[in-house]
């Protein structure tokens, strides 16, 4: 199945997690330091889902995040440095630091921002597709959100909407078993999560969230079909969550030995080793974490270097000016 | 001038902008070929197709995220929440997303997207589908407000919201669907922030939002006889408010009362209170007076009902009141 | 099947639903007549949900309705002439005149209120399911909706906390195919609205909702299985609304055979044919009629010679007064 | 006396009501094991056991429902709403349900549930985790609002609340959870609707909720210095709201400063400030003056959120500003 994906989305797929891995445990040991304010929840252990999602997707096809954002932009095209200063709260980052992490966006990337409200980027993402099918063009919108987030009421409108107006609308469910602590069979009781998606006659599948090939080919028939007017599709993929669902979540509610064998599942080493068998050298995937180590550096020394945003900046961007002539 | 309905001067206002952008598309329960609850989209579908005037699912919170989407990417969706107080289902849409993303994602982000909201009771609606909510929203940065009192304004109004780059509710007041007006013939905006002085006086301003414009005038009429000279301003918008025009008139009058068919506590008549208080300090005769819906739910029986909202007899007391104050 | 079902229920069934037809059909006309103020949703045509499901229930057990509530009340033991007191807003109405048709509710009959906010109930019906779990009796609590509320997202919310919870909490859809003036298909995808309850992994049935006893055993069963701790259930009842959605729809988004075709199905003729068959007179049925048509006129009087609410009753029953000591 | 934190006396709070009354239960997302995002309800699942404590899934909507019927059918309810912001979710439950079924039902009904509301900003947790919208809630008649600004309040007001056969919403601030105070050894309760007179003064009064108290005391330190007499008032509750003890102090100093951390624009500070200004009309010396948020989304920087939110600098200047008017 995986030797179907071409090698230069294999590797660039492997690229975008390692990318996402180290930006991940710099943003995490930062935020340890207190280089960054707020809340961080890190994407570590799921990177597979956003680099096998995104790698389906143009520049123009829209995603929207959630709280547990970086990886989303990583995998649309974000630069880290302009990230990792938006973290820092600088005049520099992607957003001004008005954003920050929960919120940090770039719609030129088609990335339609983080969103720190559960459930809400279901319901924005329909609009996205709509402009899209109202437009006559063959873009496709992706929201991404968790396990949790399927028992909000803004899920279920969103899905059900998307399947009535037929929208080229993905739902990408990163089940990572939890809701903060909240186990997955304390706050619902279906095997599946994909099962959720018969309740609007709309396709659903289960992948291997760990497994970026299995998760870029559901994506790729999902997109496909979408694409050509086949209406939404709804993915669940199945993953981990390596660390607390926040940087200062002790996590004592996990059991013992599940704490254990969270690393277990690793998709950057099994796509490593994946790309050894088809071939591709040792050297070449070192040179492409390299890279990434190499950008991240610099992203942390341009986000340190970059100066606060003015006080003024607080108010503006509240309104878009109204030109006088309508 | 042609003279036609709040109704008709809004469908035209629809009309109108549908012709001129192609963006432009309308969302809601219903609005399709029964044309909404209220008639006001009746034969939009006809002309414009259902490609752009669309019906949805009873799905509030579905309906502003399509909307809050599709403004982010391009479009300019014009949705219609059936009732105002159905916003109960759907405020995160409005606040945390609409009015928020612009400013959170560092002005990266223009949210062109106009919510068409009836409100206000006298209907015998009864509590859940009768209420005035405007200061929820008037409370959050990055949303802006109208609420027109007469069929121009209503036309004029909602062409500007449906304009402006930025979110945009449009209360409409259920009671004036029918109320006849003129509405000038040659197209027209009736701009955000600039308030109607709807009559002049000399003694007593009347700031009045939506229908409670008529009954202040049927009050001033009265007043008028009396020999009270009464000036009633119109802010036509919340957001922007155009409180120059209320102080300036204030300074002139020595005297404000703040008439809304909102519950009077937390109403927005308090933060005008409180904004005329603070710049009108040294020119106030008598304290500024509030009207507004009694605090309770709003009952079903007509006779409660009429007890519970304000009409002109309460602006008209309101006035008696801040005349005869200390003297 | 239906002959399962003990005679004396099934009689008690029929005069139900003649209680509601009656009632309707002159709430209609005294709304023509401009004797009942607001709305007016009727539930004429689908009297055999309300007389099915509520007759498994007692007078402990709760239920909460919608906009279109006069018949759940009447099921539950309602009385027609503090109804129709209500209706007409007089102070001899079950809420003193302050609710109205969409708001009409008895407590003391289990009855939590009409509601006008189309998918409230079923988050509300929770609550009152849980006492009953919480306090170890073995009641159920019923929630009646339409299809078109099983598209908002409290229902959603609803249905996943109930399975979650494993309330005893019963779900009654009348699908009479239209949200207001949108037809069904127009609104969801799915071919029975049961589907949806695969999505919380809780039982769900479609019955033939025009045929009162097959919603009495299919709610029995439910019933049974809630009272015995087995968790919440799903009915799906498939009925017509004969009228507009209120009484002021003229309803020309109807095609024209439809409206034709509308009244062939007639619950209660359909039973009143079935007890024939089961051997009751027809003089034993029409009595039942008869008393119905005395009841109401009774009410009728009642409501036209009850006094309006003294205007001070606007200001009463805001909060519940607070006893000095706690 | 003991000494404790605000979190630690909201917690004792719960802690003897589950104790006292077996009909009370708290339900709310990760309230169990996890104690909540705060850490509120920490130990209370060991205490109490899983069916009194009891953990939902990110559904505001159902855990708001599920609260309105099970204090409709006779328990008593304390639902936790993670962060005040998130009532966008569940708007309808609170305003159009459980605010208004009382009077819907001609009073046959009683809603004796309690939600714990965490508010406010200060912690770069930016536009929709920051909010504090206590003037959404003052605005719908039907529903009580606690803001306790100390340990003792938290405990006395929330026991109340939980006691209260009616809807109330106790908005807990934050910040204030790891601040300790003196909380007394025998049970009590805060009651509603009366203010706490803070700290007394003859210049100038300052109404202040919620953390917004502690930056006042702070400013009136510094005042006195300056030779400043402040008088505080924290109302404790904004429904039912003691506006005599406020009304009382403004004819004492002639002066009023409303402070509070959410929006300026459309907050409770306006309806307060238009009551004062209505009341005490003729003592005034000063206009009133009103702190509060600068009238934006909260930025994440904490340069930025600085300058947005209001603090003891604020009060200050406020307190200057109306000592110096016209003199
Ligand atoms: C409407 C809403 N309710 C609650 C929260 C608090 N909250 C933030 S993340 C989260 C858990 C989300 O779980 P899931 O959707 O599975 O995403 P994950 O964190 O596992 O990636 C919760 C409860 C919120 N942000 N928004
Ligand atoms: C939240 C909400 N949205 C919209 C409405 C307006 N409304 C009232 S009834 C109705 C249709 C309900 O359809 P359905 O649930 O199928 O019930 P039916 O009327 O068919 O019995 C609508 C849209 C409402 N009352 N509440
Ligand atoms: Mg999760
Ligand atoms: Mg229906």
């Amino acid at each position: 199945m995986n030797n179907e994906i071409p090698i230069d989305v294999a590797l660039s797929m492997y690229g975008t997690m390692v990318r996402i891995r180290r930006f991940e445990q710099a943003v995490s040991e930062l935020y340890a330091r207190g280089k960054i304010p707020g809340f961080l929840h890190t994407y570590i252990g799921e990177e597979a889902v956003a680099a096998g999602v995104c790698a389906n997707l143009r520049l123009e096809d829209k995603i929207i995040s959630t709280h547990r954002g970086h990886g989303h932009l990583i995998a649309k095209g974000g630069r880290l440095d302009l990230m990792m200063a938006e973290l820092f709260g600088k005049a520099t980052g992607y957003n001004k630091g008005k954003g920050g992490s929960m919120h940090i966006a770039e719609p030129d990337l088609g990335m339609l921002g983080a969103n720190a409200i559960v459930g809400a980027g279901a319901a924005i993402i329909n609009g996205a597709a709509f402009t899209a099918q109202y437009l006559g063009n063959d873009g496709v919108a992706v929201a991404f959100f968790g396990d949790g987030a399927t028992n909000t009421g803004t899920f279920h409108e969103a899905m059900n909407f998307a399947a009535v107006w037929n929208l080229p609308s993905i739902f990408v469910c990163e089940n990572n078993g939890y809701a903060e602590s909240t186990p997955r069979r304390q706050h619902q009781k279906i095997q599946a999560v994909a099962q959720r998606a018969v309740a609007y006659d709309m396709p659903g599948v289960t992948v291997d969230g760990n497994n970026v090939g299995a998760v870029y080919l559901a994506t790729r028939s999902a997109v496909q079909r979408a694409r050509s007017g086949g209406g939404p599709a709804f993915i669940e993929c199945q993953t981990t969550r390596w660390r607390g669902h926040h940087e200062a979540d002790q996590q004592h509610y996990r059991p013992k030995e599940e704490m254990l064998t969270i690393e277990d599942r690793d998709a950057i080493r099994d796509w490593r080793n994946e790309l050894l068998a088809r071939g591709v050298s040792a050297a070449q995937l070192d040179e492409i974490e390299q890279t990434a180590a190499q950008e991240l550096e610099n992203a942390v020394a341009f986000a340190e270097a970059s100066p606060l945003p003015d006080p003024a900046q607080a108010y503006t961007d509240i309104f878009t000016p109204v030109s006088e002539a309508l | 001038m042609a003279e036609m309905t709040y109704r008709e001067a809004i469908r035209q206002a629809l009309r109108e902008e549908l012709a001129h952008d192609e963006r432009v598309y309308l969302l809601g329960e219903d609005i399709a070929e029964f044309g909404g609850s209220f008639k006001v989209t009746l034969e939009l579908l006809d002309e414009f197709g259902p490609r752009r005037i669309r019906n949805t699912p009873i799905s509030e919170m579905a309906i502003l995220g399509c909307a809050v989407g599709s403004a982010s990417t391009g479009l300019i969706p014009v949705a219609e929440i059936m009732y105002s107080d159905f916003f109960g289902m759907a405020m995160d849409q409005v606040v945390n997303q609409a009015a928020k993303m612009r400013y959170m994602f560092g002005g990266k982000l223009e949210i062109p997207m106009t919510i068409r909201a009836p409100m206000g009771g006298r209907r015998s609606a009864a509590a859940q589908h009768s209420q005035c909510l405007e200061a929820w929203f008037m409370h959050i940065p990055g949303i802006k407000i109208a609420m027109p009192s007469n069929p121009s304004d209503a036309k004029g109004l909602l062409k500007t919201a449906i304009r402006d780059p930025n979110p945009t509710i449009v209360f409409e007041n259920k009671m004036l669907y029918n109320v006849k007006g003129e509405v000038p013939d040659e197209p027209y905006f009736v701009p955000f922030g600039k308030a109607n002085i709807v009559r002049s006086g000399n003694d007593v301003t009347v700031v009045a939002l939506s229908d409670m414009v008529d009954y202040a005038l049927k009050a001033a009429k009265q007043l008028e006889q009396e020999g009270v000279s009464v000036e009633i301003i119109d802010p036509r918008t919340l957001v922007p408010l155009d409180m120059d025009a209320i102080v300036t008139s204030v300074k002139k009058t020595g005297r404000l009362v703040v008439a809304h068919e909102a519950n009077r506590t937390g109403g927005v008549g308090g933060e005008i209170a409180a904004q005329a208080g603070h710049r009108a300090f040294d020119y106030l005769k008598a304290p500024i007076e509030r009207v507004g819906a009694a605090d309770a739910p709003i009952p079903f029986a007509p006779n409660l009902e009429r007890e519970i909202l304000p009409d002109d007899r309460h602006v008209y007391q309101a006035v008696l009141r801040v005349m005869d104050y200390g003297g």
